[in-house]
């Protein structure tokens, strides 16, 4: 193993982190302001990936209608998840947590099923426009131009919810819900309306990295799967609600993937699990302080 | 007393049941029994024990692969691998309840989710001994239970021989212990209750006879699956406890019936299955939070329950 | 008499505030004791240490000749500590019996029976202690549909069902209406006679505390400041200062009061009836606040104080009744609307934001354009501003207190709601708020201020009411109050 | 007993043929009723198209089949989805038999199921067709007398694309799978065979990545690091539409000779367009526009009439399914299940792509294979095999010492 090849995998590793930090930064927002483990997750995520296909497609797949695709996921998304915590799940923040988290369930397997009925079982592919096609070579390592972006897109998530949590009012007030709704609420905040807008930005990021994964793989039923059990544990090993730990999670995970492929080939996919496995049995409540 | 009666009648039904029903709905009982003592064994910590059990299911699935592994590819004889699931089961629980039993509610079935994703990963990469995403199948069982109504007649006694004991686990000391736990923990603390003992203990009995559900699986089906180890089939039993009524004891078994009759009722005419659970259990928490047997029992008055306390903003530390 | 229980010289802080600083108290076998102090002194704080909810910074606990100082909580539970809690701890799904039964198996130690069923173990006793308690008539009823007062009485039967030697009982008849505070009393004083228990209770009530109580023993600020018999506490002088705030400085006191009344009604609360789950608070409470009024609700600790408050800006709607400001019906608002509408509240145990900095609870709380701004409230509160980067958790207790009221203002409210502003403070610290308090009533905001600081409030407001058990006992002028000797000892302890 | 009754059944059963055999010109036989063949396969989720084509093939068959009847009987059919899970499918097949009381089972395209169901059959005396999955285990070490297949499988597969690569002269291999039952055989044939065709063969290395990773990147990149001279992908469905992406995207192909099965087979290349790189090397069983012959024009028409679109692999094992079992009922003049399935053994069916043999030893329909080097071409909307050879079938598959040999480790 040369040092070339190390730095390879480590850049490849970093733009697979980064969708997994998009994606579980949604979900470590939600369980830290609503305390919700949001079980359809991962399903939001591939509705943004169809989504964006769909505009995609309807645009004849111009090249010019490429980022609005991509656009389109994370809104159609975040739409969705505000319609349901609207209608329903606001209704339920009451009720003890297992009923929520059922909810949650009970809104995966429709919404699920409804992807299938809507888009049918084929699998699609959502191709960049020329200028994002082929690769380039980085440290001898042909990485996707596409890739590119989604590292880009990694520290610029990571930079706008830094600046909605602590430069904008509203993210101060959701971080101040997340401790004490009823503080805020005497305060003249409707938290209600907090919850509802920071559920639909967890959302938000779900359909957001959806969409920016589209354009790197095959658009399936099923894609929400492992994606929400991994960006489940990626925000329990970094610290449930820590928008910092999500961040650790899923380099700890993307990096000891395509890294491990360089140690053991054979066995790399079990490797993030390995090393979640290890840090939770030492620090069962993550590695960054939880927001529980 | 008309308890005792219901549950006669229960029994002489199921006794019934091979002379009378056709195969298929004689295996389908035999089905629902297994899943309702996989349900029941999971309510024993969720609705008696107030813990977040959130992957019930990876004990089912270890009760059922260490038999099936044990039988075909350690030689061992049928009876004893069938007595070594449950063992491993309670072991499982033992070892992961070790881990989880220190932390909150939503931690504790966090951590627990994460933990048994780890023994569904492995029963799905180890090919030479689990058979991957394959699982193992034609498992061959004990001449005795080759016929369809010879394993259903072993499933019959054992589910009712388990619920008996579960029923008098419930009704101990234990029981009552841990439904004051799952009441109020700090104040059975100062009780004078070993809060975490008495939850390991229940999670340990509760993996116990989801790995005796594994194993009669594994009698019914000669086959055993990675997909009983998913957490979508954890979360499945969690519909079922909370559909029949987790405050109860038949809650579950009924919940189970529910569950799987209506999954091949329904898969009959459908692909669209999970979307009619998804719906039907959004419906039950808006409009039956209780479960079917809990609602019954309030509208019957056999107890006086109350609606369970909201927990309050900074419960997780309950 | 040997002593049961000694406690010498306990420290325990929580986050950097220290709750409990030095505090010592004995318990000779067969003693009845009471520990009495103002909300905050550290009293449940010091429970919990004694009983091993918490286990201290410093300091020796013994029980029974044993040093018990790092025993968990059951461990100290079967060698004879027994307790309740000041809020009602009983399990909720739970028949009154099998509530008492689960107790008497704990101590049975049949926790871990099986199989076998539990009729079988300890039946009789928890019959008996039903017996003892009143309670047979409930055994069936689920503990969760209980009035809150037999709740209570249910949770002494669950700690005698550790067959304690010695009773710790938290605020045992708090909440309790009268009839049911005088049963409670009397099966303390018999548990106490007829089964030689020994008990140790804290209590806001000194009808109850020097009925009850063979000795007392005072805490102040986390310390125990004195003790001795109830007579002996009650003409301490040291004690009178301060438990009951100084009496003196209030005596000194001469300023002349702008008599403000006539001013239109702003908050008009009227017939007020509310619950905790089942256990019915607030009975029949009314009262008016007139624009540019400073009103004090005087009471104990548990008396209803912060419940109307609470039912005031729709954290605990009224079940029956209705409040009214400014014309606008509050009740079936939500809190959010309230405050909307100018009602500022500042809650009794401060609740600043813990992960936000000081300038972001400001600003979270930042509401409309009135006078008050940052720039203001930093003017009122220098110590804020200077550390307005620090996190509200970093804070001291009485920068918390400060950061509480600060962040009501900048919501510009037109009606303050200030709920023990005082509780837990420093002298000199009191001093700064009271100054600051009088400020904002100078520049017209009209406030009411719940409090059991009967000189602060006195010295603050222009009017008020006196709360007792959830009901309105007394209305009238400071001057008034102050001649009314009848309600001041009996309500107020004074 | 079980075994005697078993005895019992054959010697009759090989009275019935032999006298049937002997009687030439038999009497007329009317079937009572229909007869009812129960399908279990995937009918959501990705691998649906799979399914869905393989029905479509089966329903075209069926209606020319029906035209005339068996018998005076009708082919019926009844579908139960599996959604790719065993247990689903294990469970289906129960009803289908007892319930439905169907008369074969058919299905699927999860190897797993298939394995499932296989055994089920086995106890149940029910003759299982397989028609989509390819685990060589299904008629290998597995195979028994009720389950047979109509489709190529792992050792076929393996054997052939290590046989056309073997040619190339490559020796330093890395393989590369998804971690699941297919992926597996698939590679472990392959690797067999490459063994045996070129000892000198070694292994760089291997890669196993989970069913449903959507980032295939790290695993590519890691390869081409390792230099091997040829590289070995076992996957299929939407996994193998992501390694051809991915490939596509980085130039993987043109820098590394890559070998997948069916990766010149038209249900992968037409839904990935332009996405999909050139130069790969591919093995099928069926390819709609080759060979070009009348037989395979008609089934080619008949199925764009009936579709819209032309038929995938799956298409033609439905096809050809409905087809064996006709015939099968047509030579046992019986609805008895035993004698289905002697009928069914040794049967040879004219098909689209000439003459197949259902092998009496294993119960593997012999089919030729196709291989191929993925290529672009003017007159498609997708990829193409390039310089396609076929390979006869009986040239690709395990003896039937083999199987033999293989079903006795087993056991």
């Amino acid at each position: 193993m040369d040092a070339a090849a190390l730095l390879g995998q480590l850049v490849v590793g970093l733009s697979r982190a980064m969708i997994l930090f998009i994606v579980s930064a949604g979900l470590t927002l939600v369980l830290g302001v609503l305390r919700v483990p949001n079980v359809f997750h991962g399903s939001l995520y591939m509705l943004g990936a169809f989504v964006a296909w769909t505009v995609a497609e309807a645009a004849g797949f111009h090249p010019a209608a490429f980022w609005l695709a991509l656009a389109a996921g994370p809104v159609a998304t975040a739409l969705v998840g505000l319609a349901v915590e609207r209608v329903l799940l606001s209704r339920l923040y009451h009720r003890e947590h297992l009923m929520l988290i059922l909810f949650t369930f009970g809104v995966m397997l429709i919404l699920n099923d409804l992807v299938k009925l809507l888009w049918g079982p084929t699998y699609r592919s959502l191709v960049p426009p020329p200028s994002l096609q082929g690769a380039v070579t980085v440290l001898g390592v042909a990485l996707p131009k596409f890739n590119l972006v989604l590292l880009a897109a990694g520290p610029l998530v990571a930079w706008g919810l830094w600046l909605f949590a602590h430069r904008t009012r509203a993210g101060k007030v959701a971080r101040a819900a997340a401790t004490d709704r009823d503080m805020v609420a005497v305060l003249g905040t409707d938290v209600s309306r907090v919850f509802g807008m920071a559920f639909a930005l967890g959302c938000l990021l779900a359909g957001l990295g959806g969409a920016l994964v589209a354009p790197t793989t095959s658009i399936t039923l099923g894609m929400d799967h492992s994606l929400l059990i991994d960006s489940f544990l990626i925000v329990i090993v970094g610290g449930l609600g820590n928008l910092w730990g999500a961040l650790v999670g899923s380099l700890l995970f993307g990096v000891t993937q395509s890294v491990g492929l360089l140690v053991w080939p054979q066995f790399a996919v079990a490797f993030p699990y390995a090393v979640t496995a290890a840090v939770l049995l030492i620090r069962p409540t993550g590695l960054l302080r939880s927001a529980w | 007393m008309s308890g005792w009666i219901l549950v006669g009648l229960l029994a002489a039904a199921l006794a019934v049941a091979p002379v009378v029903l056709p195969p298929f709905l004689l295996y389908l009982l035999a089905l629902i029994l297994v899943t309702g003592l996989l349900a029941t064994s999971l309510n024993l910590v969720l609705g008696y024990g107030g813990l977040y059990q959130f992957h019930h299911g990876v004990f089912y699935g270890i009760g059922a692969y260490v038999a099936a592994v044990a039988i075909t590819r350690l030689d061992w004889p049928a009876w004893l691998a069938f007595a070594a699931g449950p063992v491993a089961a309670a072991a499982a629980g033992l070892v992961i309840g070790f881990f989880c039993v220190r932390l909150s509610r939503l931690y504790f079935g966090m951590l627990q989710l994460s933990l048994g994703s780890f023994v569904w990963i492995v029963a799905l990469r180890w090919y030479p001994v689990t058979g991957g995403d394959n699982g193992i199948h034609g498992i061959p069982v004990p001449a005795a239970l080759q016929s369809l109504p010879a394993a259903y007649a072993l499933v019959a006694v054992v589910v009712a021989g388990c619920l008996a004991a579960l029923w008098a686990v419930v009704r101990s000391p234990f029981g009552l212990t841990l439904q004051a736990i799952r009441d109020n923990p700090q104040r059975s603390e100062v009780m004078g209750v070993d809060v975490r003992a008495h939850q390991l203990a229940a999670m340990v009995l509760a993996a116990f006879f989801a790995g005796v559900a594994g194993v009669l699986y594994v009698a019914l089906e000669r086959s055993v699956f990675p997909n009983m180890l998913f957490w979508v089939l954890s979360l499945e039993i969690l519909v079922m406890c909370l559909l029949g009524g987790w405050f109860t004891f038949s809650g579950p078994l009924v919940g189970a019936a529910v569950v799987v009759g209506l999954r091949t009722l329904v898969g009959r005419y459908t692909e669209y299955w999970t979307l009619v659970l998804g719906v039907l259990l959004i419906l039950l928490i808006f409009f039956l939070p209780e479960g079917i047997m809990g609602h019954l029992q309030q509208r019957w008055g056999a107890h006086r329950t109350v609606a369970p306390r909201p927990a309050p903003a900074g419960d997780a530390r309950g | 008499m040997a002593d049961l229980l000694r406690v010498q010289d306990l420290w325990r802080s929580y986050g950097g505030f220290p709750a409990v600083r030095g505090a010592s108290l004995r318990v000779a076998a067969g003693e009845v004791v009471a520990v009495i102090g103002p909300n905050g002194a550290g009293k449940t704080t010091l429970f919990n240490l004694i009983t091993g909810v918490l286990l201290p910074d410093r300091g020796r606990v013994w029980f029974a000749g044993a040093d018990v100082t790092r025993w968990p909580a059951h461990r100290r539970c079967r060698a004879g500590v027994g307790r309740t809690f000041q809020i009602a701890n009983v399990f909720p799904r739970l028949s009154v019996f099998d509530n008492v039964h689960a107790a008497c198996l704990a101590h049975a130690r049949k926790g871990f029976e099986l199989l076998r069923a539990a009729r079988r173990f300890a039946v009789d006793e928890a019959r008996r202690i039903l017996q003892l308690t009143g309670l047979e008539a409930y055994a069936d009823r689920l503990a969760g549909t209980l009035s809150h007062g037999d709740q209570r009485i249910l949770e002494i039967a669950l700690a005698l069902a550790s067959r304690p030697r010695l009773l710790v009982l938290d605020e045992p008849t708090a909440g309790m209406s009268p009839e049911e505070t005088i049963s409670t009393l009397q099966l303390i004083a018999r548990l106490n006679r007829e089964h030689g228990l020994s008990v140790l209770f804290c209590e806001h009530d000194m009808e109850v505390v020097f009925s009850t109580a063979h000795r007392v023993v005072v805490m102040h600020q986390g310390r125990t400041i004195a003790e001795g018999t109830p007579g002996e506490v009650r003409s301490n002088p040291e004690v009178q200062r301060a438990y009951l705030g100084g009496e003196e400085a209030e005596a000194a006191e001469a300023r002349t009061r702008t008599e403000r009344s006539g001013g239109p009604v702003m908050l008009d609360v009227e017939g007020v009836h509310a619950y905790y789950g089942l256990s019915h608070v607030l009975f029949d409470v009314s009262l008016q606040v007139q624009e540019g009024e400073a009103v004090f609700l005087l009471g104990r600790n548990g008396a209803g104080k912060s419940t109307t408050l609470k039912s005031v800006v729709g954290l605990v709607p009224p079940r029956r009744g209705s409040v009214r400001y400014r014309g606008h019906d509050l009740t079936g608002l939500s809190p959010h609307q309230v405050a909307r509408l100018g009602v500022g509240y500042v809650p009794d145990d401060r609740r600043i934001f813990p992960d936000l900095t000081v300038l972001e609870n400001l600003e979270v709380a930042a509401r409309g354009t009135g006078y008050w701004t940052l720039e203001r409230v930093f003017e009122l509160f220098p110590v804020l501003r200077e550390k307005r980067h620090h996190r509200g958790s970093h804070l001291s207790g009485g920068e918390q207190k400060m950061l509480a009221i600060a962040r009501a203002l900048v919501g510009n409210p037109d009606l303050l709601l200030l709920d023990e502003p005082m509780e837990g403070l420093a002298p000199r610290l009191v001093r700064v708020l009271e100054e600051r308090i009088q400020q904002l009533k100078a520049q017209g905001l009209t406030v009411l201020l719940a409090e059991q600081n009967v000189a602060s409030a006195l010295r603050l407001a222009d009017r008020g009411y006196v709360i007792d058990d959830g009901r309105i006992r007394f209305e009238g002028s400071v001057q008034e109050l102050r001649e009314n000797h009848e309600v001041r000892r009996r309500y107020l302890m004074v | 007993m079980a075994a005697r009754r078993w005895w019992v059944l054959l010697a009759v059963g090989a009275l019935a043929a032999a006298s049937v055999a002997g009687a030439g010109a038999a009497p007329a036989v009317r079937f009572d009723r229909n007869i009812k063949v129960g399908v279990v396969d995937t009918y959501s989720g990705p691998p649906a198209v799979f399914g869905n084509d393989a029905l479509n093939g089966f329903r075209l068959a069926l209606q020319e089949i029906n035209r005339d009847g068996i018998h005076g009987a009708r082919i019926e059919f009844v579908t139960r989805d599996e959604r790719f899970s065993p247990e689903i499918g294990l469970s289906m097949a129960r009803e289908l038999v007892l319930q439905e009381r169907v008369d074969l089972l058919v299905g699927t395209i999860n190897s797993a199921t298939a394995l499932a169901i296989s055994a089920f059959a086995r106890e149940q005396r029910v003759p299982f067709i397989v028609w989509i999955s390819k685990s060589e285990d299904i008629t290998g070490a597995r195979g028994h007398r009720y389950v047979f297949s109509t489709t190529e499988n792992t050792a076929m597969a393996g054997k052939a694309l290590a046989e056309a690569v073997a040619r190339r002269g490559f020796t330093r291999f890395w393989l590369a799978a998804e971690d699941y039952e297919y992926g597996h055989r698939v590679t472990n044939s392959f690797w067999r065979f490459m063994k045996r065709a070129k000892p000198e063969a070694t292994l760089v290395g291997q890669t196993w990545w989970r069913t449903g990773e959507p980032d295939l990147v790290p695993y590519l990149t890691q390869i081409l690091q390792a230099r091997p001279q040829a590289v070995f992908f076992g996957t299929g469905g939407a996994g193998m539409a992501n390694v051809l992406r991915t490939m596509q995207v980085i130039g993987f192909a043109q820098r590394v000779p890559s070998a997948i099965h069916t990766a010149i087979d038209v249900t992968v290349l037409r839904p990935l367009g332009a996405a999909a790189p050139e130069g790969v090397f591919g093995t099928t069983d069926y390819l709609y526009y080759y060979p070009d012959t009348p037989a395979n024009r008609k089934f080619v028409q008949d199925f764009q009439a009936a579709y819209g679109s032309p038929p995938g692999f799956p298409a033609f094992h439905g096809y050809i399914t409905a087809y064996f079992i006709a015939e099968a009922y047509r030579k046992a003049r019986s609805l008895d299940r035993d004698r289905f399935v002697e009928a069914l053994e040794g049967l040879r069916i004219q098909t689209p792509v000439g003459e197949v043999e259902m092998r009496a030893c294993d119960h593997q329909a012999v089919l030729p294979m196709i291989f191929g080097v993925t290529r672009r071409d003017p007159g498609f909307p997708h990829l193409v095999a390039g310089d396609p050879v076929v390979l006869p079938g009986r040239d690709v598959m395990p003896t039937c010492d083999d199987v033999r040999r293989a079903r006795e480790q087993a056991r």
